[in-house]
């Protein structure tokens, strides 16, 4: 059998196996450059996850730059795992929302879940406990079997995770519209609280430090790659593995508990979750932003199969895996916190000073890459934008008021939309009480959170009216915004901050571009007029179903805190002989 | 009426996590012995007798009872292997 | 009164737990995690909180029932001490003998999550004494696996000893006689499946399984002070 | 190493209701000769060969496998029926 790592790299050039991991024939080059040489095959696939737009925004990069992300109480704004906000008393919540579409769209329970436990990592190697999540959900009409049987499985699927790792599912919502017929989308958002002390970041620092592997051993897991070299892979016998990540939610619960007693070691330097692209993120990331290199051995690595190459230990997206900087000498220290809560951890490298990204394994180099240019020299790509067609048109329609008969059966027909429909089918399915902080449940507008030990609570939202968007994405955004802001002050609470799930169709068409930019600009414009900044947030693009975009879905997660609980307010009617008002116009 | 028994297994590859668990657990327990252990479910079905029994089951396995994306199926007619 | 609330790998109503008897009940409380068996002696109660130990994989329970510290919890209820199992716990308790029958899926398959109503059978326990007798509480449930089982035999034997404790008002899970929580025939042991810890504020929709945690309490004083 | 397959079923008498739902979704996709359906799950484990095996296997599931409330098991030896 022909392994991977010799594949020649002038023939990954010839043959042009570089466009079937994602990368461009000029990306290809400008990595040429940047070595000096040719890649190999496993330097070849660390760039392409490293380069691509779920690792570098390389498209969405200059549009995320218009939000407003900074305010005197934001303590972490996007770059981290998730953003950080004070609320007082040297407290502070943390936040950021999550996609798994694609994932979803082909195994939608582990799709699901998965999704779940990514986010919720993301909350706890900030240092923070999470304390809840909401779900944004979107699918086609209910009508198709396909989607009964993607919805169901969906919501099992977070269900089935969020309920077994003790984090509440508070809030959410669902819509249903033909746009998401082939291509649902699923995105997570979990809410964390911290105390300023304890908020940590994904450093590799300190020369001589090792870098830690914390978690189950990695396995073929989420490889994309399984196409591209199918030469090479044709006498593996198991060439069907599925790519598909599987969760492993109590290994999970085992992992909060572990690293939020790790991160009260003063022995940590760094700490950082196995995300998208695995060890080759983590690891290059966080020696990139301590302005450190990283040498790893793969030997080291805990491996789930046999005969695992370079390439596939670098882009496993194996789950519930983290990775750590610790002050070398004191590696014990944090060995034995995991291994009472029966997780393995062990060295895997160490932090160097050449600013280099140096992989080993069986003895030899396999990965040789000037670390910040997998993070720093990604491409940018300013894409066209054109205005859709459509909203010309649009915008050239008579207003006409449709007249309605019969007001009691017109209010009933809505009633009975899916989209519009009481969700109790769904949120009935999660816990939403565990940790008894959920003062007010799913069903209302905004979930509230109460925080034991102070008078405080914490009010979360998720909401995108992605017609609107569609209709018209400048002021659509507005309203996205807007609506969750109300949400949270209908509550009680004052809005703190958002974070925000971009999700599109494909960005290289000018039109699609153009959505984005526009929404991005309503939303923007929102939050300076409300003062509620975006501290985190995702992108994922290339979202189409049937050929056709779906509608453009830039969903916000917002969060408001309640000075105290008594001024809570559900979203339904209270007592008899209460007075109902109506405000606005 | 013939008796069918569908195996479902997770394909190779694929984390087992209850697997894992189990396998944990008798160790603990001392069955130091067992060295790996995976979960699979079977459906028993009853099914009436009629043409293409065999088709039939093929499909119900590929449209409901198993998920191709993770699992492999095969199954038993009564008495037949 | 001095309670300790067993942490399991993958326990997540430990804390909620702890924060009821302690912070709201005001008793003195303590985590203690799973391998902790030396950390028992002393302690009055033993709680078994709800979750997912060992992640319930196999059956929800089983492999925390298999534990070390499940024979220290056995002879501290064959002393006649208290221990209270509730959903995980409840399932723990079953799994290991300590209570009769089986938690089983729920009928409808999925897992539920809101307030059940539930009637007090039995406010002759220790665990019930400040309930009036058929007395209607609301407590939250949070499961998949509730649904009760046992054999005729075993129901004849819980019903002629009075061990059905709680049942629903509306029977969710299909519970075979809507049971919701069962005690051991000496009276020390319960188990429940709905959360009496998550029912112990106002605030949060309900107070009602505060007496649970008082009369606890208050029949501990009550026998130490005779026993004293 | 031996190749054992534990076997786990529902005593009768013991309600399945995911049973139940695989033969209604069954039979609302047309195959209405599915009579009944009853779900059951299997182990294998890997285990390393040393005396008694037998003896350890059964002690493994009645102290973990299986639950004899409500569950019956039966297990093969590699090769063995
Ligand atoms: N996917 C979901 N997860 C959790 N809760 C949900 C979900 N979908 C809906 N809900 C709950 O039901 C409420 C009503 O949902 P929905 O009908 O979508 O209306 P709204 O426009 O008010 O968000 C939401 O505010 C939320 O509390």
């Amino acid at each position: 059998m022909q392994l991977t790592h010799d594949i020649q790299p002038e023939k990954i050039e010839k043959d042009r196996l570089y466009l079937d991991m994602g990368l461009s024939d000029e990306e290809f080059q400008r990595i040429k450059q940047i070595l000096g040489r040719h890649p190999n095959f496993t330097e070849t696939g660390i760039f392409s996850v490293m380069w691509s737009e779920h690792c570098s925004y390389k498209t969405s990069k200059p549009l995320l730059k218009k939000f407003p992300t900074d305010g005197p109480h934001v303590l972490q704004g996007p770059g981290e795992g998730a953003g950080v906000i004070d609320i007082g008393d040297e407290q502070a919540v943390v936040f950021k929302i999550e996609s798994h579409n694609h994932p979803s769209a082909v195994e939608p329970y582990q799709g699901a879940a998965t999704g779940v436990g990514g986010i919720i990592r993301d909350v706890f190697s900030m240092g923070a406990r999470p304390i809840a999540s909401l779900n944004s959900l979107r699918f086609g009409p209910l009508t198709n079997n396909r989607t009964k049987y993607l919805f169901s499985e969906v919501v099992a699927g977070i269900a089935g995770y969020g309920n077994c790792v003790g984090v509440p599912t508070v809030g959410g919502e669902v819509q249903f519209d033909e746009s998401y017929e082939d291509n649902p989308l699923v995105n997570a958002m979990c809410v964390g609280l911290i105390n300023h002390k304890d908020v940590q970041k994904g450093i590799a620092a300190g020369i001589g430090n090792t870098i830690l592997y914390a978690g189950p051993p990695t396995g073929r897991d989420g490889i994309h790659g399984a196409t591209f070299a199918s030469d090479d892979l044709a006498e593996d016998s198991n060439k069907d593995r599925p790519a598909v990540q599987v969760g492993d939610p109590f290994m999970e619960k085992l992992l909060i508990e572990a690293c939020l007693e790790v991160i009260q070691s003063d022995a940590l330097v760094g700490i950082q979750d196995m995300g998208a692209a695995g060890l080759t993120s983590s690891a290059s990331e966080m020696a990139s932003k301590a302005g450190t290199g990283l040498e790893m051995n793969l030997d080291l690595v805990p491996q789930r199969e046999q005969g695992m190459t370079a390439y596939e230990m670098m882009l496993s997206e194996s789950q519930e895996r983290m990775l750590l900087c610790v002050q070398a000498g004191r590696e014990q220290e944090i060995i034995d916190i995991f291994e009472k809560y029966g997780l393995k951890s062990v060295p895997v490298g160490k932090v160097i000073e050449e600013k280099v990204f140096r992989i080993k394994h069986l003895d030899e180099v396999v990965a040789d890459i000037p670390v910040d240019s997998l993070a720093d020299d990604a491409p940018v790509y300013n894409m066209p934008s054109k205005e859709a067609a459509y909203y010309r048109a649009f915008q050239q329609m008579d207003i006409a008021t449709p007249a309605i008969e019969d007001y009691a059966n017109t209010l009933k027909q809505l009633l009975q939309q899916p989209t519009i429909a009481n969700k109790e089918w769904v949120y009935d399915q999660y816990d939403s009480m565990v940790q008894t902080n959920t003062v007010v449940t799913p069903g209302s507008d905004a979930a509230v959170v109460r925080i034991k030990g102070t008078e405080k609570a914490l009010a979360m939202t998720t909401d995108c009216n992605s017609r609107y968007i569609y209709l018209d994405p400048e002021t659509g955004g507005k309203i996205a915004v807007a609506e969750a802001a109300r949400n949270i002050v209908c509550s009680g609470a004052k809005p703190l901050g958002l974070t925000d799930g971009l999700n599109f169709g494909n960005p290289t068409n000018p039109e699609i571009f153009w959505q984005m930019e526009k929404s991005v600009e309503g939303m923007s414009a929102a939050c300076d007029a409300l003062h509620t900044p975006v501290i985190s947030g995702n992108v994922s693009l290339y979202n189409q179903s049937k050929g056709k975009s779906i509608y453009p879905t830039p969903i916000v997660g917002m969060v408001g805190l309640h000075e105290s609980t008594q001024h809570i307010t559900p979203s339904y009617f209270q007592e008899k002989e209460d007075v109902i008002y109506c405000i606005g116009e | 009426m013939k008796k069918v028994t569908v195996y479902i297994t997770l394909k190779p590859g694929v984390l087992d996590p209850q697997g894992k668990a189990i396998q944990e657990s008798l160790q603990s327990l001392g069955y130091q012995e067992v060295e790996d252990a995976r979960v699979g479910k079977f459906i028993e079905l009853q099914v009436e007798e009629g043409p293409n029994i065999e088709e039939r089951i093929t499909e119900m396995c590929d449209r409901l009872l198993a998920n191709p994306v993770i699992e492999n199926y095969q199954f038993d007619l009564e008495g037949v292997k | 009164m001095k309670f300790a609330v067993i942490v399991f790998p993958g326990s997540n109503c430990d804390r909620d737990m702890y924060h009821a008897v302690k912070e709201v009940a005001g008793a003195e409380a303590e985590l203690v995690w799973y391998t902790e068996t030396d950390k028992l002696e002393g302690v009055d109660g033993i709680l078994l909180p709800g979750g997912f130990s060992y992640g319930d994989y196999l059956r929800s329970g089983s492999m925390a029932s298999t534990s070390d510290v499940m024979h220290k919890i056995r002879e501290h209820a064959a002393k006649g001490k208290p221990v209270l199992g509730v959903c995980n716990g409840f399932q723990i308790l079953t799994e290991s003998g300590l209570l009769p029958g089986a938690l089983m899926r729920n009928k409808h398959l999925s897992f539920m999550c809101h307030q059940e109503e539930l009637v007090v059978e039995d406010n002759q326990t220790f665990f019930t004494s400040l309930y009036e007798k058929k007395e209607v509480v609301r407590f939250p449930i949070a499961h998949g696996e509730g649904s009760y089982f046992c054999d005729e035999a075993t129901l004849k034997e819980l019903q002629a000893n009075n061990q059905i404790v709680f049942t629903y008002k509306n029977n969710p899970n299909g519970s075979i006689e809507n049971i919701a929580g069962i005690r051991n025939k000496q009276g020390n042991v319960l188990g429940m499946m709905p959360h009496p810890e998550r029912a112990v504020e106002e605030l949060l929709g309900s107070d009602d399984g505060l007496k649970l945690f008082k009369s606890m309490i208050a029949n501990w004083r009550d026998s130490y002070a005779i026993n004293a």
